[in-house]
């Protein structure tokens, strides 16, 4: 079996996405590792654009590179000097985190490859985007937790606000 | 479709690599004069004191937050918008429902003086 | 081989290579690369060299309004001033801060401009011409422009400079606060013509222009675009007497140059976005069978937009930055929240219950209401206005121990200092 | 064509990434960007999942959809209670949190 085109492109961007996050993950300067992070959420998006999945690709892009990232970097500089760069940045059980992260990859690769799955079926997803706003207020759908998430967030701003402002 | 997604691809990288073409050229016709005072920090002339690093305030945070929120919420509302067109009143009164319960939270911390740049 | 069309030359030679290489037996995976690669290198090619003509063109239309000649030394009309400019950068020194972060201070103008030049990529020039046309392209153009904001933020945090670092967390406030009215305003002509493909977007402008449609809208997307590209009135990343320029401080020589490539062509996108989002894109008179008359009406549109933010520039002095916060969140949010739920309301009303409405008829009722919306807004912002004056100066009064008030309230001109 | 194993594969490594970032660092922003490459690889998943097996119905985009919901939520009060303890304790570090501990 030889190699395809999509195949080497998925095999560049996964390793790039997992290099990545390995960074993220040992960078001992905090605002390196945000960084890393965004461009590990980068390769995750290639990843949703190769799924046809493109809405979900840029959401990737918008919410996670232009808006969480951006609140990881500000929390980071609120939080400034507490740990320089000469500390240790990891705690004294990371051996045993390293072994159990590496058992559970272990397992889960030796699952994951056990099983057979099902092959991919060329269909046509064209209009997808109207066909999830439709779905997200058909009463019989999703209409529940699209107003659920509505007051999720919510509770989630005032809630933050609330614990983050300088007021009290 | 995906050779919409490969031509963002490409474009992406070229645009990585576009702009670092003068900066390349500028490399080799620049001068190389490099002195410890002309590397110093630029502070309208004033010898720097402390680190850059300095305390900013938690009302950057919020803000963001806010922005955080808002940017989830389009997440829902852009394909609500697609599918527009197509829809009964009452899916309509639907998503607007979804933006006034985000109003309301808005209206609050705004009583609430959080919008407040002091 | 693919038969000439004067009309569409563009696709024409694009389809040539594809053809001609074909021809020459390569594989077809390969071909499309190729012709990729020349289109893009192409589009990207004159994006970047819009901005050579542009800073001209903000030169001299800026020193007419304020009465002068501007460039006008270097060759005829002062053309070739850029040229000039392009060649001193190029020719300076680049020096990087030792206490820099060199990476990342060398690579930040770089995404800088990587977050504009792709917005080129979804753009329609004319009705067969567009890079890439994904049916999420709106959503694509927001994530982009986060891409701009991590790069400030980079380009400031590595400069390890304290006015660099203030200036970038500004500048990012300032980015992501206007960016929230922004998507609120994009999602109406969304709503109005159903999809989030900007090509689709100008074909259904084909009989009416959404400024018409939604004209609360179009303005309040102009206003907030002149927000995010850091211009007059809102260019309080780059004030100097306050922040020394901002973010970019430690940045000389090419790298400097990068940055203003990267601002000037953010500028001028502006134009393009507005004129496709509003303005009917490529739509004009005969625009559909001579494809490369769009790209002429494409351009006097977005030039024309360009022009708007150049006067509104040279017009309109620095606002302060609690003020700018202020007019975003506690007006130009809730505004475009408002112009979005009335312009859903009424256009689906609309198809409801008079179903038979002609394109005339609907944009008649979609400006009225927009309208109505105006005025009912101005009189809400009068009202709440006078009360904040009555009320300071009631506590200027209890101060003072005034006399009975001597001055109108409802005069238009705020109470006098005491 | 790519397997779907392969798409499982990645999620799952950087998933175990993710883990051992929570597990490791010290400094509270550092776990939660560990928890944010977690939510990622899951997001990865589910999309796969959905494009592989039921490409037609639109519950997998709609659930993808909602993740990336609660994880801006989760994100924002997470960052909220660092900053907060910051504030009282002067210190971003996990272990020193341990007010709750006895």
């Amino acid at each position: 079996m030889s190699i395809t085109l999509p195949q080497i492109i998925f095999l560049v961007v996964a390793i790039g996405t997992l290099f990545t996050g390995v960074m993220v993950v040992v960078a001992r300067n905090l605002v390196h590792a945000a960084l890393w992070l965004i461009l590990s959420f980068f390769g995750v998006a290639v990843v949703f654009a190769m799924l046809e999945a493109g809405f979900i690709a840029v959401v990737q892009v918008t919410l996670y590179i232009g808006a969480i990232a951006i609140l990881i970097i500000f929390a980071m500089m609120l939080t400034r000097k507490v740990m320089n760069d000469t500390e240790p940045q990891t705690n004294s059980q990371w051996v045993l985190s390293l072994v159990v992260a590496a058992a559970a990859f272990i397992g889960l690769a030796g699952l994951l490859n056990a099983t057979a799955w099902s092959p991919l079926q060329a269909v046509s997803l064209e209009g997808s985007v109207a066909q999830l706003g439709r779905a997200l207020v058909e009463p019989n759908q999703y209409v529940l937790p699209f107003e659920v998430a509505s007051v999720l967030l919510i509770i989630a701003l005032i809630g933050a606000v609330a614990i983050a402002s300088e007021k009290n | 479709m995906q050779t919409d997604w490969l031509f963002i691809g490409i474009f992406l990288a070229i645009g990585l690599v576009f702009p670092a073409v003068p900066i390349v050229l500028a490399y080799f016709i620049s001068p190389h004069k490099s002195n410890p005072l002309k590397n110093d920090t630029y502070e309208c002339g004033i010898e720097t004191v402390g680190e850059a690093w300095v305390q900013f305030k938690a009302q950057y945070y919020i803000f963001a937050l806010v922005f955080v929120v808002f940017d989830v919420e389009s997440v829902f509302l852009f394909p609500w918008a697609v599918a527009y067109k197509a829809m009964p009143f009452f899916m309509v009164f639907e998503g607007i429902l979804f933006i006034l319960l985000l109003v309301g939270a808005l209206v609050y911390i705004w009583r609430k003086g959080v919008l407040e740049w002091a | 081989m693919p038969t000439f069309d004067p009309a569409n030359i563009f696709m024409w030679a694009y389809k040539f290579l594809g053809w001609w290489l074909t021809s020459l037996g390569l594989a077809p995976e390969f071909v499309l690369f190729v012709q990729l690669f020349a289109a893009i290198g192409m589009l990207a090619t004159v994006v970047l060299l819009i901005p050579i003509f542009t800073i001209w063109l903000e030169r001299k239309i800026a020193g007419r309004f304020q009465d002068r000649l501007g460039p006008n030394r270097t060759g005829p009309y002062g053309l070739l001033q850029s040229f000039a400019d392009v060649l001193k950068l190029l020719t300076k020194e680049d020096i990087t801060p030792h206490k820099a972060d060199k990476w990342i201070f060398n690579l930040s103008p770089l995404f800088g401009v990587l977050s504009i030049i792709t917005v080129w990529a979804v753009i329609p020039w004319a009705s067969t011409m567009v890079g890439a046309d994904i049916n999420v392209g709106v959503l694509y153009l927001l994530g982009i422009s986060g891409l701009g904001t991590i790069a400030i933020m980079m380009g400031g945090w590595s400069s390890n400079n304290k006015f660099a670092l203030l200036g970038a967390f500004r500048a990012v406030a300032q980015l992501v606060a206007y960016e929230v009215p922004m998507i609120i305003t994009l999602l109406i002509p969304v709503m109005l013509s159903g999809s989030m493909s900007l090509q689709s977007i100008v074909k259904a402008q084909g009989q009416m222009w959404f400024i018409v449609l939604a004209p609360f809208a179009g303005v309040l997307f102009f206003i907030t675009s002149i927000a995010e590209i850091g211009r007059a009135p809102f260019d309080l990343l780059e004030a100097e007497s306050e922040i020394a320029t901002g973010y970019n401080i430690e940045y000389t020589g090419m790298k400097f140059g990068v940055w203003m490539l990267q601002e000037f062509s953010h500028a001028f996108a502006v134009g393009p976005l507005f004129a496709t989002f509003f303005l009917g894109g490529w739509q004009g008179p005969y625009a559909t069978e001579i494809p490369v008359l769009g790209i002429v009406y494409f351009m006097l549109k977005s030039f024309f937009g360009y022009f708007m933010i150049i006067w509104v520039r040279s017009t309109l002095p620095r606002i302060r930055i609690d003020h700018l916060m202020s007019l975003n969140w506690k007006f130009f949010v809730p505004v475009s929240l408002l112009a979005l739920i009335v312009t859903a309301l009424v256009d689906k009303a609309m198809s409801e219950f008079a179903p038979g409405t002609g394109v005339a008829g609907r944009a008649i009722v979609l400006f009225t209401a927009n309208v109505l919306l105006v005025i009912s807004v101005i009189i809400g912002i009068r009202n709440a206005a006078h009360a904040v004056r009555v009320k300071e100066e009631g506590d200027d009064h209890a101060e003072h121990g005034d006399a009975a008030d001597s001055h109108d309230d409802h005069s238009a001109h705020p109470a006098p200092a005491h | 064509m790519i397997p779907l194993s392969w798409y499982l594969t990645l999620a799952a490594a950087l998933f175990c990434i993710g883990l051992y970032g929570v597990l490791a660092r010290r400094n509270a922003v550092a776990i939660l960007m560990g928890v944010e490459l977690m939510l990622n690889a899951v997001i990865i998943n589910l999309v796969a999942f959905w494009r592989y097996n039921q490409p037609t119905v639109i519950g997998g985009q709609v659930f993808a959809i909602i993740v990336f919901a609660v994880a801006a939520a989760e994100a924002a009060v997470g960052l909220a209670l660092i900053i907060s303890i910051y504030r009282r304790r002067s210190s971003v570090v996990a272990e020193d949190m341990n007010l709750m501990k006895w």
